[in-house]
């Protein structure tokens, strides 16, 4: 925040002690929108006239404020404080031709349609709830007449019932995605569960592509599932103190062996 | 009629309303009670000098031959419908029972991934499908049989119908929300579940032919 | 013209009952519930070849004036007090739990909106929707998931329900209060912000495509 938007000096009492009543209020706000919203209010004019020049410097020091105060601010207040210290370079720097970006007088005319936007909803949402309701205002029949029954079993479901049966189904625990096919697939576990039987005969340094499993070496797919998961399983075995691995150089064969007991 | 009779009323706060009003009056409270109302309680709503007795009066005259009548009950007094019209009030009535868990979650996998055979049913549901279960959706016109699967067996698929769109209020399967709007919507507690963040739901519509989708209800 | 029509109704069983008699029976059906009926569900409760949608215009001008009225509601109609007289009913009052500011808010772009997204109700208001509103509003039954969007990501979205149009004595989703001159001044276009990387608020934005807004007013 630049120190030009900001002069506490000149801040008569009565100044801040309204400065101080928005600060407190600042949980009052829903978001910098609102607030800019507040904010833009008090130049009492048309929003459509708004100056939003003149409104992102009046935000910029209800921000710097509020930071003086150590009011604690959420991010959003903070993004919005960059973003018009930003719009207001925009709006003050001439324009650069060469630059492919919306020009300052979009964003501002943007922000200026968000904010009348945002005031005619709330304006609409007054005139709703002005509305006469139904059990306020009008009423329903309070004697409905029971209409005589000749039974039949009905099967009810809402789809909130459905959809939460759905979303129970889908995080069980033993949840599997649906359809895969699994033949052309190793996994780390099965590639363990064999190296583990095995290592016994491992006394001496072998090549690990010796130890795919047979069936595993020739399709290119299965072969590299196999290899991966057979790599991941000696890795597991050498944390494990069982196996030593070793490789003379980059790309060279990776070769393993079980550890000689010392 | 009503503006001479409102200012006419506004001139004294002790100024009965005149009757027109009143009638209105008594129609109002004994359309909306609970209960037949009594004169004494009609008296005691409406405004001081209300002369309740005559307003009812007037306004039985006024339901005469109409499919409601204003009738006595007791000492009070309600709103009934016409003996004559007593055939309209009866309805063919629907004891409603909730869907078994079973039903519902079969019924939620179909609409979800129709078009899906019994063996894919079992397979996200993790158990068996019962024969109950699938007959009684069908039998409720939720789901109806859909095309044969071009795999070994050629096994018959389940979609949902028309008729089920209409029960749940939806315009099409495909607007059934996602795990993750389900989440955002509250509807699912915050435990994240394994392999949530794959974002199922929404992938496995993907997975459907956007042509099968189209030509599932044409036939209703 | 209803003199023939009774002779005739004579002669064949399956003629439909003259309008008079029509009339009737529709306001038997509508004073016995305390739910809107729909016209089809009139008409398969009433005799053959009745002419429901008739019977209530005729119905309806009947009430005009009278302490209850006869209104619509979307496809379905139902008599309601008038609320002028609604003084009269604090008996009656029930009790509604007062909304948030946030909830009312996010009601009425719902209701001037949709159907709408999470991410546009967010963008207009500026903050996040939290859970609890979006909850609350499906749980009064104001609000229902709807079509969805033909966006990246298919967006489930919003949209009001019968029941909201019940609750606040609209005739449809069309009376909404200021509804004409909010669309005259562009205030419900879905203007994306200029080089959108720049906007704040939510990303998702992005992807909104504005020939998707408001179809749902489209054919007025």
């Amino acid at each position: 925040m630049q120190d030009d938007d900001f002069q506490p000096d000149v801040l008569s009492v009565s100044e801040r002690l309204a400065a101080e009543a928005l600060i407190v209020d600042v949980d009052g706000y829903e978001g910098p929108l609102d607030l800019l919203l507040t904010l833009g209010r008090t130049q009492k004019v048309d929003l459509r006239k708004v100056s939003i020049l003149g409104l992102a410097e009046q935000y910029l020091a209800f921000i710097a404020k509020a930071r003086e105060l150590r009011i604690e601010l959420a991010a959003d207040y903070l993004v919005m404080a960059a973003w018009l210290a930003y719009l207001k370079s925009r709006l003050l720097l001439p324009p650069d031709p060469t630059d492919e970006g919306p020009s300052g007088e979009d964003l501002a005319a943007h922000l200026a349609y968000q904010l009348e936007r945002l005031q005619a909803m709330r304006d609409v949402a007054a005139r709703l709830m002005g509305r006469d309701q139904k059990g306020r205002d009008f009423f329903v029949r309070g004697l409905p007449e029971d209409v005589t029954r000749s039974r039949k079993v009905s099967y009810t479901a809402t789809l909130m019932e459905l959809m939460q049966g759905y979303a129970r189904i889908r995080t069980k625990d033993e949840f599997r995605p649906f359809v895969m096919d699994r033949d052309n697939l190793m996994t780390m576990e099965e590639a363990l569960d064999r190296m583990r039987g095995m290592i016994g005969f491992a006394g001496e340094w072998s090549d690990l592509t010796s130890w795919l499993p047979q069936g595993w070496e020739t399709d290119p797919a299965r072969r590299r599932t196999a290899t991966a998961a057979t790599f991941a399983a000696s890795l597991q075995l050498v944390k494990e103190g069982q196996l030593e691995l070793r490789q003379t150089e980059t790309f060279s064969p990776i070769q393993i062996r079980k550890k000689p007991h010392g | 009629m009503a503006d001479p009779l409102e200012t006419e009323r506004e001139e004294s706060l002790f100024e009965a309303p005149p009757m027109g009003e009143q009638e209105r009056m008594v129609e109002a409270v004994l359309f909306a009670s609970t209960e037949p109302v009594t004169v004494t309680e009609l008296a005691g709503r409406m405004p001081h000098g209300s002369e309740p007795q005559v307003a009812l009066e007037n306004l039985a005259k006024r339901y005469e031959g109409r499919g409601v009548r204003v009738v006595r009950v007791g000492e009070a007094w309600a709103i009934r419908t016409a003996p004559d019209l007593g055939f309209l009030m009866h309805k063919e009535v629907t004891e409603t029972r909730k869907l078994s868990r079973a039903a519902i979650e079969t019924l939620a996998i179909i609409a979800y991934h129709q078009p899906v055979t019994r063996a894919e049913i079992e397979e996200i549901r993790g158990v068996s499908v019962s024969r109950g279960t699938v007959d009684l959706l069908l039998e409720l016109e939720w789901i109806r049989f859909g095309r044969r699967k071009m795999t070994p067996g050629r096994p018959v698929t389940f979609v949902v119908t028309a008729g089920f769109l209409d029960h749940f209020g939806l315009e099409s399967a495909r607007d059934l929300p996602g795990l993750k709007e389900l989440r955002a919507a509250g509807l699912l507690d915050n435990r994240p579940p394994p392999g949530a963040e794959l974002g199922f739901g929404d992938d496995d519509d993907d997975d459907l032919d956007p042509d099968d989708q189209a030509d599932m209800f044409e036939d209703e």
